[in-house]
C-alpha cells in the first residue's frame, strides 16, 4: 500500500547492474534515467531536445560541438555540474559502450570553462545528438567525474547522478527507492517523452524487485503495488475486467531470427535463408510471444515503426507471404539434406522462447528438422558465442537510435552476417554527415536486407504494465516515465 | 498343540509371496493405476492421433472441449497430448531417480551405521553434499556434457542421496542394538547378510514415505531445472514444465495445473498403495489378520494405505 | 461381594479360527487367593492372562466375559479400562526383555503408572519408585532407578517388572513366569512378596509358572491348562497329592528334583579345551560421564571338549555377560578368553565368523532374538543359510523341519512369525537354531525356563541325546539347580562377578563349599505343599 | 561425548576444504559468466573478454581458486559482483529471514504433522487415517507454487486479510513481519507437514507392535500418552532425522516459496547468485551453508544419543 505520495512499482527482476555506460539491459537503463541524466533527450516524437546540456552549437564542417551545461544543476551529493564531469562521464562511455565506440571513434571530450563541452570529431556525423541522446541501452550519463574515473571498466558501485530522484535506499533483489530531488533543476519547457519539465510530483518512488510475474499481478490486485511492470500477458483479460485498474503499453523491443553463416555451410546459401523467410508464418509466432494483437505488430524492417525519421516502404508488399511450396523448393535447391539444426533460445526473455517453439514447428512443417535448445541466460551467450554450437537464435533487440549500431548486423555478433556490400552501406552510413545521406543509405540497407536476408525479420513486441486508477498521467518511452506520474486520492 | 486343521502345505501356501501378492488389493490396484499410467502414454496418442507438440498459438488455452477433451496450453498445443507424452518423460525419470537414489542412499546408510569410521566418511559427504545445489550441479553437467536426460538424473540422485543416507542410518543405528541383530553376529552371519537380511527389512517403511516424497518432488524440480535450460529439452513434454506454464496462467486456465497435478497425485497414490501393498508382503503381522470387511475394502481402492502391516 | 475376577467360557483364535488358542476356559479368583496357572507351553495361558486387560495380539478374535472387580473388561471404554489397568489388576508379562520400553529409564517406566493413576508429585514418585526396587531386591537402586533396561541383566528386568505391578497396590496381580529369570535365592524373596501383599493387602494373585516348586510354595488352588483348555483345577494340596487329568499326571512325573538325578560322570578328559577363560574381566562403559559397571571380575575357568559347564549364580552376577562374551557380544576388558583356542580379543573377521559357526547360541530373552519380519522357518534355517552348511533348498526344508520336531513343535508352526508364537514356543525355536548347524560348543542361557516340565523333560533328553551324538561341549546357564545338575559335568556358581565355586555337579550340589551356593541349594523350592509350608515355617523361625 | 562432538568438529575443516574445491569447480565448468551478465544481450563478446580480463575471471582455475579460498581461510569471502555488498553482508542479511521462514514452518509442520501422524497410526485403517493419508498425498504431490499461488488468491486477494507479498523483519515489526511470513509459512509448511506427518506415521505403527507398549497400557498408561510419550520417543530417530533433514532442505532449498513470496532469502540469493554467475556468492552461501548442515547434523546425531540410549555413535560398530 503507497501512502500520501509515495508511489509503489512491482518491477521486473533487478537488473544485473544499473551502470548506464556499460549494460545493454533495458531495464537498467529505464531505471537508471530517474537518477542519472544525459547532454540531449528525446521528447515523444523522438525529436533532439535540450538535456543537461540547455543549447549547443555545431561548427560549419559538423566536427565540432559546443555543449552548454545548464547552470545550478547539482548532482545528488551536492555538487554543481561543471564540463569536467561531463567530459569525464563521456569518456568512460564512450571508452566502454558500443555506440560510444561506433559513432565517437577518434573523437575527442574537452572541458572549455566551468560549463562548455567541446567535443571534436575527425569527421561530421549525423547521428551525434541521437546517440547521446539515447536512454535505453549504453546511455551517454553525466556523473561526477571522481566517479567516472574511479570506477573505470568496472560496474559503478555509487549512484549519483542529477536526476530528478536520488537512491536513498537500495536493498538489494529487494527493492530500491528513490526519493524526489529537492535540489533538482529541471530540464525547460513542457513535458513530453523524456524531455522539457521533468520535476517529479511523487514524493517517492519504490521500485520493489519482483522476480515471480503473477505475485506481480497479484500485488497490484490487492493494491499493493501502484504499478506492475511488466505485466504478464496472460493477466490482460483480469486487469480489464477490473474496474480499479487499468492497462498500458511500450513497445520495447523487435523479434529477429539469427542465421549462424559461420556454421560450415548451410545458412552461407542465400536460399535456405530464404526459404525460411518465406516459409514461415509471423501471426502465430508473434501470437505466442505477446499474446493480444494489440501488442504485437508485424515489421520488416530494421528501425521500430515509431522511429519515424527511419521510415520506408522498401519490401512491404513481399512481407511475410507464408509460402510452404516455395520455401520447400529453396531448401531442396540449397540442398538440405534432413540434417538436425540446433535453435538456440532462453527462457530469461519470454517472448525469445515463446517463438522459438512456434517457430520450431513451422520449420518442422516445412520439413526441417529443428532441435530448440534453451538455456538460461548466462549460459546462452556463452553458447551463442560457440560459432559450432547451433544454427538459428531467436533474439530481441532493443532499439537503436540508428541502424549502423543494430547488433545484429555488426560482424562481430554471433551470427552477425559478413557481407561486403553490407559493411560499405553502414561505413558510408557511420560517416553519413546529414540526416538526409543516412536516411538514403538506410533504404539501400533496406534493399540489401530484403535480398540478402541476413537474418528473418520477425515483429516488433510490446511490453505491458498495469496500475490502480490512482496513478495518473504516467508516461511511457521505451519503458516508464515516472517523473511524470501523479497520485491522485 | 493349539493349533488344529491346517495342514502343512497349506499355511505354507498361505504364507509364499505369490500368493499373498494376488490377495493383495492394494498392490494389484497400484500397479494398476501405474501400468494404466503408463500403457496410456504409449497407446492412446497413437490411437487417438493426438500430438503434443502441434501448435496453435491463435487457439491458446482453450478450456476443454470436444476437439480438446483437456483443453489447450499456452501454445494451444492439447493438453491431453501432452499430460500424456510428459507422463513417460516424468514417469522414466522420477523412478530413476528414486530408485537409483534410494539404493545408493539405502546402501551408504547402512553401511555408515555399521563402522565408526566409515559413518564419520559417509556421514560428512553426505553433509558437503547437502550443501551442493542441484541448479548448479544440474547445470555445470549440462555445460560439460551437453543437455541430456543423464545429467538431470545425475544431478538429483547427487542431491537426494544424502537424505536418505541420514534417514536410513538413523533408523539402522537403532536397530543395530537389537538383540535380533545380535542374534545373528553370534551366529557368524557376515555384515552383507545381517545388512540384507536384517537391517534392510526394517527400514523400509520409514524409506517407503521417503521414496514417494522424492518421486513428486523429482517431477517438480524437473520443470524448475528445465525452465533454466538443465532439464527436460523443450519443446518435449513433462508434467513439471505443463505446472510450470499452467501457473503462469493461473488465472485464465486453471484446468492446466488441475489437470497435471491429478495425474501426478494419481502417479503418487499409485505409488504408495504399491509401496503399502509391498510392506504387506514382506510384514509378517498381515498372515492373521481377519478379512477386512468388504466395504472398507471397497473404500481402499479410493484411499491408500489401509492397515500397513496390519 | 464381587469377586475380583472371573473368567466365562474365553475363547480366542487366530486366522479366522484357523488357531483356536484358548477354547472356552472359565475361572475364578476370590479376594486374597492365590492361583497358579500352570500348563503345557503354548496351552494358552498368558493369552488367557492377558485377555483379563484386554491386551490381546493383533489379529485375536476373543468371545467370553471377563469381569474384573464387577466390571465387564471386554466391554469398557477406553478410559475405564485406563482406570483398571495398573490399579484393579495389574500384570506381569512374561518376557521381561520386550515388557519394558528400551529409551526409557526404569525409574521414569515405574514413575508413570503413579502418575498415571494420580501421584503427582514427582520427588515422591521418584522415592516410590527407589523403594519398589528395593522391594524387589534390586542392589543399589538409586543408582539402578536411571537405568535403562538393557544396562539391567534378565533377571532384574524381570524385577523391575514385577516392581511395576506392585506399584500400586492393585487389588488383582497377574503374573505371567515372574520368577524363571531368577535364581532361588531371589525367587525366594519375591515369592515372599507376594505372599505378603496377599497377606498385608488382601491382594488376589493369579500366577502362572511352570515351576512346581513354586506352585508348590505359594499357590491356594491350581488351573491345568493344556491345548487352550483347563483340564483340572483344585487346592494345590489336592492335585499334588492326587491328580486326576492325564497331563497333570504326566507333568507332576516329569518334574526333575534336586538331588535325584543320576548325575554325571566327572568329565576326565580335558585334553582339548574349547573354551578358557583366564581372569576374564568384563566391564560395561558408562554412558555421559556416568561410571563403568564391572560385571565380570576375574573369572577363570574352562571348558573341555564334550564337556557341559553349568553355570549358576545369583541374577545380575554376570552369567550372561560370560555367555555374551564368548561370541563377542560383550567386550572382554581384562583377562583373557580362548575359543577353540583363538585368543577372542584378536580374531577378527573370517576367523571370528568360522568361530562362531562352530558356536551355537541361545539367548536368554528369545522374544527380542528374532527378526520379526521373518518365519519361524527362515529364522531356523538362517545358520544353514549363512554358512552355505547344505547343499539344496530341499535339504534345509527337511533340516529345519526335524529340528522343529526334535524341540516338540508342530511343522506347521514354520510358516508363523515369531510374534506369533507363546514365550516357550519361542525358546525352543532358539534352541533349534543354535543346533542348526550342530554346533562344536553351545552357549545356552536359560534354554528351558519357559518350558513346563514335561516339555522341558524331552528337550533335555534331546539334549542329552544329541550331546552324546555329536559331543558338542556347553556352557550351561540356568537357574534350575535341578536342571543344571542333572545335564552338566561340572558347575560353577557366579555371585557379583566372581567366580565363587567350581566343581563337579555332584560334588557342588551334594557337598558345596560356599555359604552362598548352600543357601542356594536350600532356597529350591520343592514340588510338594506340604514340604514347602513346613520349609517356610522352618526359616522364618 | 565430548570426545566424539570434539571429532567432529575436527571434520569441519577438511569438509570444508573438499566443498570448496567441489564448488568451484562447479562455478568454473557452468559456462556464462558475470560479465555477460552484466552487459546484457546485445553486448559483443570482445567487451565481454575485456570485462571478464579486469574482474579477473580468465585468470587459470588454480590461481582463481586459491586466490578465493586464502582470502575464505582469512575470513572473506569475497565480494558479490552484483550486489554491492561483501559476501558475507549478503549471506548475513540474507539468512535471517530464512532462518526465521524455516523455524515458523518447521513449527508449523510439527504442531501439524505429529498429532496427525500419531493418531492415523493409533486408528490404521479407520476413515480418520484414511482421511490424513489423502491429505498428505496431496500435500506431497501438490506443487508448493500452486499452493502458494492459491493460498494468496484466497487470503490476499479475496479476503485482504494477508498481504500476497514481500518481508518486513518481525524483529523490528513484530505484527506486521508475521503478517507476511504466515502464507510462506503455511505453502512451505503443508509439504513438510505432509512427509513429516507420513514418516511418524509410519515409525509409530512399527513401534506400536512392540510388547512393552502393551505393557505399558496394562500399568493403566492412558492411550494418549502411550502414542505420544512411549511410541513417539521410540520412533524418534527417523523423526529427529526427517525434521533435520526438512530444516536442512528449508534452508536451501525455499527458493520457490521465497520467489513467490519476493522474500529475500538465502534459497532465492543462491539461486540469482547462480542465473548471474555470481560466484563469489554462490561459493559463499555452499560454504556457509555447509557449515549449517554439518552443526545441525552434529546436533541430530547428539540428540540420537539422547532418545534412544542404546545408539552409542561414539562406537557405533562396536560388536
Ligand atoms: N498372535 C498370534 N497368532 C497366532 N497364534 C498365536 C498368537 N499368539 C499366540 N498364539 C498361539 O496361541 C497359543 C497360546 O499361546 P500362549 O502365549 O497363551 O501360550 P502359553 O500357555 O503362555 O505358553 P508358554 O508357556 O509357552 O508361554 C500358542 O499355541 C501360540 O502359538
Ligand atoms: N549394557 C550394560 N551396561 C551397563 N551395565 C550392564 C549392561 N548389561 C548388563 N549390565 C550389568 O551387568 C551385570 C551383570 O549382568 P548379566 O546380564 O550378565 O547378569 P546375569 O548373571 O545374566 O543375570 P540374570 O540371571 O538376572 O540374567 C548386571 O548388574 C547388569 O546391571
Ligand atoms: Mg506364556
Ligand atoms: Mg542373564
Amino acid at each position: 500500500a503507497s501512502e500520501g505520495d509515495t508511489l509503489v512499482v512491482g518491477y521486473g527482476p533487478q537488473p544485473p547492474s544499473l551502470d548506464p555506460h556499460v549494460t545493454t539491459v533495458i531495464p537498467a537503463n529505464t531505471l537508471a534515467r530517474n537518477i542519472f541524466e544525459t547532454l540531449v533527450t528525446l521528447d515523444e516524437d523522438m525529436k533532439i531536445q535540450p538535456g543537461l546540456a540547455q543549447s549547443w552549437s555545431v561548427s560549419e564542417d559538423g566536427r565540432m560541438y559546443r555543449f552548454t551545461l545548464r547552470p545550478g544543476v547539482k548532482f545528488h551529493n551536492g555538487q554543481p555540474l561543471t564540463a569536467t564531469d561531463a567530459v569525464a562521464s563521456l569518456e568512460r562511455w564512450q571508452r566502454y559502450s558500443l555506440p560510444g565506440k561506433n559513432v565517437f571513434q577518434g573523437a575527442t571530450w574537452q572541458a572549455e570553462e566551468e560549463h562548455t563541452v567541446v567535443l571534436s570529431l575527425p569527421t561530421p556525423r549525423f547521428n551525434v545528438l541521437d546517440t547521446l541522446a539515447s536512454g535505453i541501452a549504453q546511455s551517454a550519463v553525466i556523473m561526477p567525474a571522481s566517479i567516472a574515473t574511479a570506477a573505470a571498466e568496472k560496474p559503478l558501485t555509487q549512484y549519483i547522478g542529477t536526476g530528478p530522484f536520488r537512491l536513498v535506499d537500495w536493498q538489494q533483489d529487494q527493492m530500491m527507492e528513490l526519493q524526489r530531488y529537492e535540489g533538482y533543476t529541471s530540464f525547460g519547457g513542457t513535458q513530453s517523452g523524456t524531455a522539457g519539465d521533468r520535476t517529479p510530483t511523487c514524493g517517492k518512488i519504490q521500485i520493489v524487485f519482483v522476480k515471480d510475474e503473477s505475485t506481480r499481478t497479484l500485488g497490484l490486485t490487492t493494491g499493493e503495488y501502484d504499478v506492475a511492470n511488466p505485466l504478464p500477458y496472460d493477466s490482460i483479460t483480469e486487469v480489464q475486467e477490473n474496474d480499479a485498474l487499468k492497462l498500458g503499453s511500450y513497445a520495447s523491443t523487435m523479434l529477429n531470427l539469427s542465421f549462424n553463416q559461420e556454421k560450415s555451410g548451410f545458412f552461407r546459401d542465400k536460399r535456405a535463408r530464404q526459404a525460411i523467410n518465406i516459409g514461415i508464418d509471423r501471426l502465430p509466432i508473434l501470437t505466442a510471444a505477446a499474446i493480444d494483437q494489440r501488442f504485437f505488430r508485424l515489421n520488416n524492417h530494421l528501425m521500430m515503426r515509431n522511429q519515424k525519421q527511419w521510415t520506408t516502404e522498401v519490401g512491404d508488399t513481399e512481407f511475410n507471404p507464408v509460402d510452404a511450396p516455395n520455401a520447400k523448393r529453396l531448401l531442396k535447391e540449397a540442398g538440405y539434406d534432413g540434417r538436425q539444426l540446433i535453435l538456440i533460445t532462453t527462457r530469461d526473455y519470454v517472448e525469445m522462447y515463446n517463438s522459438a517453439i512456434v517457430i520450431q514447428q513451422q520449420l518442422q512443417n516445412l520439413g526441417v528438422n529443428v532441435k530448440v535448445e534453451s538455456y538460461d541466460w548466462a549460459t546462452f551467450v556463452k553458447v551463442r558465442a560457440n560459432k559450432e554450437a547451433w544454427d538459428l537464435m531467436v533474439l530481441s533487440v532493443g532499439p537503436k537510435s540508428d541502424p549502423s549500431q543494430l547488433v545484429s548486423l555488426n560482424k562481430d555478433f554471433p551470427g552477425g552476417p559478413r557481407d561486403m556490400q553490407l559493411e560499405d552501406i553502414l561505413a558510408r552510413i557511420r560517416k553519413a554527415a546529414t540526416m538526409e545521406d543516412a536516411q538514403d543509405l538506410y533504404r539501400k540497407l533496406e534493399g540489401w536486407n530484403q535480398s540478402y536476408v541476413p537474418s528473418v525479420r520477425i515483429g516488433e513486441v510490446d511490453y505491458v504494465f498495469a496500475m490502480s486508477k490512482r496513478v495518473q498521467s504516467i508516461q511511457v518511452q521505451n519503458d516508464l516515465i515516472l517523473w511524470t506520474t501523479r497520485l491522485s486520492n | 498343540m493349539a493349533t488344529t486343521g491346517i495342514n502343512d502345505t497349506n499355511s505354507e501356501r498361505r504364507r509364499t509371496v505369490a500368493f499373498r501378492a494376488m490377495r493383495n488389493t492394494q498392490l494389484i490396484i497400484g500397479f494398476g493405476m501405474i501400468g494404466g499410467m503408463a500403457f496410456a502414454a504409449v497407446v492412446l496418442p497413437h490411437l487417438l492421433g493426438l500430438d503434443p507438440q502441434a501448435v496453435e498459438p491463435l487457439n491458446r488455452l482453450k478450456a476443454p472441449s470436444l476437439a480438446h477433451f483437456l483443453g489447450t496450453d499456452n501454445f494451444g498445443r492439447d493438453l491431453a497430448a501432452r499430460i500424456l507424452a510428459g507422463a513417460s518423460t516424468s514417469l522414466r525419470l522420477a523412478a530413476s531417480v528414486t530408485l537409483l537414489a534410494a539404493a545408493i542412499g539405502v546402501a551408504v546408510g547402512i553401511l555408515a551405521s555399521f563402522s565408526r569410521l566409515l559413518d564419520h566418511v559417509l556421514m560428512r559427504i553426505c553433509d558437503g553434499l547437502m550443501a551442493i545445489p542441484a541448479l548448479l550441479l544440474a547445470l555445470a553437467l549440462t555445460a560439460t556434457f551437453g543437455p541430456k536426460f543423464s545429467n538431470l538424473l545425475i544431478a538429483l540422485v547427487i542431491v537426494f542421496v544424502p537424505g536418505i543416507a541420514r534417514l536410513v542410518r538413523a533408523r539402522a543405528l537403532a536397530l543395530r542394538s537389537e538383540t535380533f541383530v545380535e542374534a545373528a553376529v553370534a551366529m557368524g552371519a557376515s555384515d552383507l547378510h545381517i545388512m540384507g537380511r536384517h537391517i534392510f527389512p526394517n527400514v523400509l517403511s520409514v524409506l517407503a514415505v521417503q521414496v514417494t516424497f522424492l518421486f513428486a518432488e523429482t517431477i517438480v524440480i524437473e520443470a524448475a531445472l528445465s525452465f533454466l535450460g538443465a532439464g527436460v529439452p523443450p519443446p518435449a513434454p513433462s508434467w513439471g514444465n505443463i505446472l510450470y506454464d499452467g501457473k503462469a496462467a493461473i488465472a485464465k486456465a486453471p484446468y492446466m495445473v488441475l489437470f497435471a497435478s491429478t495425474a501426478m497425485v494419481m502417479t503418487v497414490v499409485g505409488l504408495t498403495l504399491i509401496g503399502d501393498g509391498l510392506r504387506d508382503l514382506v510384514d509378517p503381522r498381515s498372515g492373521s489378520q481377519p478379512e477386512a470387511s468388504w466395504s472398507k475394502r471397497l473404500l481402499r481402492l479410493v484411499l491408500p494405505c489401509t492397515k500397513e502391516g496390519a | 461381594m464381587t469377586l475380583p475376577l472371573t473368567i466365562e467360557n474365553l475363547s480366542i483364535s487366530f486366522g479366522r479360527g484357523a488357531i483356536e488358542a484358548v477354547r472356552g476356559v472359565s475361572l475364578e479368583l476370590r479376594s486374597g487367593e492365590i492361583l497358579a496357572l500352570v500348563g503345557e507351553s503354548g496351552s494358552g495361558k498368558s493369552l488367557t492372562a492377558r485377555s483379563i486387560l484386554k491386551i490381546f495380539p493383533e489379529g485375536a478374535t476373543v468371545s467370553g466375559r471377563i469381569s474384573l472387580t464387577g466390571e465387564d473388561v471386554l466391554a469398557a471404554s477406553p478410559s475405564d479400562l485406563a482406570r483398571l489397568r495398573g490399579a484393579a489388576a495389574a500384570m506381569v508379562f512374561q518376557e521381561p526383555s520386550t515388557a519394558l520400553n528400551p529409551v526409557f529409564t526404569i525409574g521414569w517406566q515405574i514413575a508413570e503408572g503413579l502418575k498415571a493413576h494420580g501421584i503427582c508429585d514427582q520427588r515422591a514418585r521418584r522415592n516410590r519408585a527407589i523403594e519398589l526396587l528395593r522391594d524387589v531386591d534390586i542392589p543399589d537402586p538409586q543408582t539402578r532407578v536411571d537405568y535403562y533396561p538393557h544396562q539391567l541383566s534378565g533377571g532384574q528386568k524381570q524385577r523391575v517388572v514385577i516392581a511395576m505391578a506392585l506399584a500400586l497396590r492393585p487389588a488383582l496381580i497377574i503374573a505371567d513366569e515372574p520368577t524363571t529369570a531368577l535364581d532361588v535365592t531371589v525367587q525366594a524373596g519375591i515369592l515372599d512378596l507376594l505372599r505378603r501383599c496377599r497377606d498385608e493387602l488382601g491382594t488376589s494373585i493369579l500366577i502362572i509358572t511352570h515351576n512346581l516348586g513354586v506352585v508348590a510354595d505359594l499357590a491356594d488352588r491350581v488351573a491345568v491348562m493344556y491345548q487352550g483348555r483347563i483340564v483340572e483345577e483344585a487346592p494345590s494340596t489336592v492335585l499334588f497329592a492326587s491328580p486326576k487329568a492325564d497331563y497333570t499326571r504326566r507333568l507332576l512325573a516329569a518334574v526333575p528334583l534336586l538331588g535325584q538325578s543320576s548325575g554325571k560322570e566327572d568329565f576326565a578328559s580335558r585334553e582339548r579345551l574349547i573354551l578358557e577363560a583366564d581372569h576374564l574381566e568384563i566391564t560395561y562403559p558408562g554412558r555421559f560421564g556416568r561410571t563403568s559397571v564391572p560385571a565380570v571380575k576375574g573369572v577363570t575357568f574352562d571348558i573341555a571338549a564334550g564337556e557341559i559347564l553349568g553355570l549358576v549364580g545369583e541374577s545380575g552376577s554376570g552369567k550372561s555377560t560370560i555367555g555374551r562374551a564368548v561370541v563377542g557380544l560383550s567386550p572382554v576388558t581384562g583377562g583373557a578368553m580362548r575359543l577353540f583356542g583363538a585368543d577372542l580379543r584378536h580374531v577378527k573377521g573370517k576367523s571370528l565368523r568360522e568361530l562362531r559357526r562352530r558356536t551355537g547360541f541361545v539367548f536368554q530373552d528369545p522374544a527380542s532374538s528374532f527378526n520379526g519380519f521373518m518365519t519361524v522357518f527362515d529364522c531356523i534355517a538362517e545358520p544353514l543359510r549363512v554358512h552355505r552348511a547344505l547343499p539344496s533348498a530341499p535339504a534345509v526344508r527337511s533340516r529345519v523341519l526335524e529340528l522343529l520336531d526334535q524341540v516338540q513343535l508342530p511343522s506347521d508352526m514354520a510358516w508363523r512369525y515369531p510374534g506369533e508364537l507363546s514365550g516357550g514356543q519361542r525358546q525352543r525355536v532358539g534352541l533349534a537354531r543354535a543346533l542348526a548347524l550342530n554346533p562344536e560348543f553351545i552357549v545356552a542361557d536359560e534354554p528351558t525356563s519357559a518350558l513346563d516340565v514335561s516339555i522341558q523333560a524331552k528337550v533335555l533328553e534331546l539334549f542329552k541325546t544329541l550331546q552324546k551324538e555329536l559331543g558338542f561341549a556347553a556352557l550351561f546357564i540356568s537357574h534350575d539347580l535341578a536342571v543344571v545338575e542333572e545335564i552338566s559335568h561340572r558347575v560353577g556358581v557366579l555371585r557379583h562377578g566372581k567366580l565363587l565355586e567350581l566343581g563337579s555337579a555332584r560334588e557342588v550340589m551334594s557337598a558345596p563349599r560356599h555359604d552362598y551356593t548352600r543357601l542356594l541349594i536350600n532356597s529350591v523350592p520343592v514340588p510338594d505343599p506340604a514340604i514347602q509350608a513346613e520349609k517356610r515355617a522352618r526359616s522364618v523361625a | 561425548m565430548p570426545s566424539y562432538t570434539l571429532r567432529r568438529a575436527g571434520a569441519l575443516l577438511p569438509v570444508l576444504l573438499v566443498v570448496s574445491i567441489v564448488i568451484f569447480s562447479l562455478a568454473y565448468l557452468t559456462p556464462g559468466d558475470p560479465a555477460s551478465t552484466i552487459l546484457g544481450p546485445e553486448a559483443l563478446e570482445a567487451d565481454v573478454q575485456n570485462l571478464r580480463d579486469s574482474m579477473g575471471l580468465n585468470d587459470p582455475f588454480l590461481v582463481q581458486y586459491f586466490r578465493w579460498i586464502w582470502s575464505a581461510m582469512h575470513g572473506d569471502l569475497g565480494t558479490s559482483y552484483f550486489l554491492k555488498m561483501s559476501v558475507a553482508q549478503a549471506i548475513g542479511q540474507h539468512f535471517l529471514p530464512t532462518m526465521q521462514l524455516a523455524v515458523l514452518t518447521i513449527f508449523y509442520a510439527l504442531v501439524v504433522s505429529i498429532p496427525l501422524g500419531v493418531l492415523a497410526a493409533r486408528w490404521r485403517g479407520s476413515f480418520f487415517d484414511h482421511g490424513i493419508a489423502g491429505f498428505t498425498l496431496i500435500g506431497l504431490t501438490f506443487p508448493s507454487f500452486v499452493l502458494s499461488l492459491i493460498l494468496v488468491i484466497v487470503f490476499s486477494v479475496c479476503l485482504h486479510w494477508l498481504p500476497v507479498a514481500g518481508y518486513r523483519n518481525p524483529f523490528s515489526e513484530p505484527w506486521n513481519g508475521m503478517r507476511y511470513l504466515i502464507l510462506p509459512t503455511l505453502s512451505l509448511g503443508t509439504i513438510y507437514a505432509a512427509v513429516i506427518t507420513r514418516t511418524v506415521r509410519a515409525s509409530v505403527l512399527d513401534v506400536l507392535k512392540a510388547e512393552y507398549v502393551d505393557s505399558a497400557r496394562s500399568r493403566g498408561v492412558s492411550e494418549s500418552r502411550l502414542l505420544f510419550a512411549h511410541a513417539l520417543r521410540n520412533a524418534g530417530l527417523p523423526i529427529i532425522t526427517m525434521i533435520g533433514l526438512s530444516f536442512a532442505s528449508l534452508v536451501s532449498g525455499a527458493v520457490v516459496a521465497e520467489t513467490v513470496f519476493n522474500i529475500p532469502g538465502i534459497g532465492s540469493l543462491l539461486v540469482n547468485a547462480i542465473q548471474r554467475r555470481d560466484y563469489p556468492v554462490a561459493q559463499g552461501v555452499v560454504l556457509f551453508l555447509t557449515l549449517l548442515y554439518l552443526l545441525l547434523n552434529l546436533l541430530v546425531d547428539l540428540l540420537y544419543g539422547l532418545i534412544d540410549p542404546r545408539v552409542r555413535l561414539s562406537d557405533a560398530g562396536a560388536k
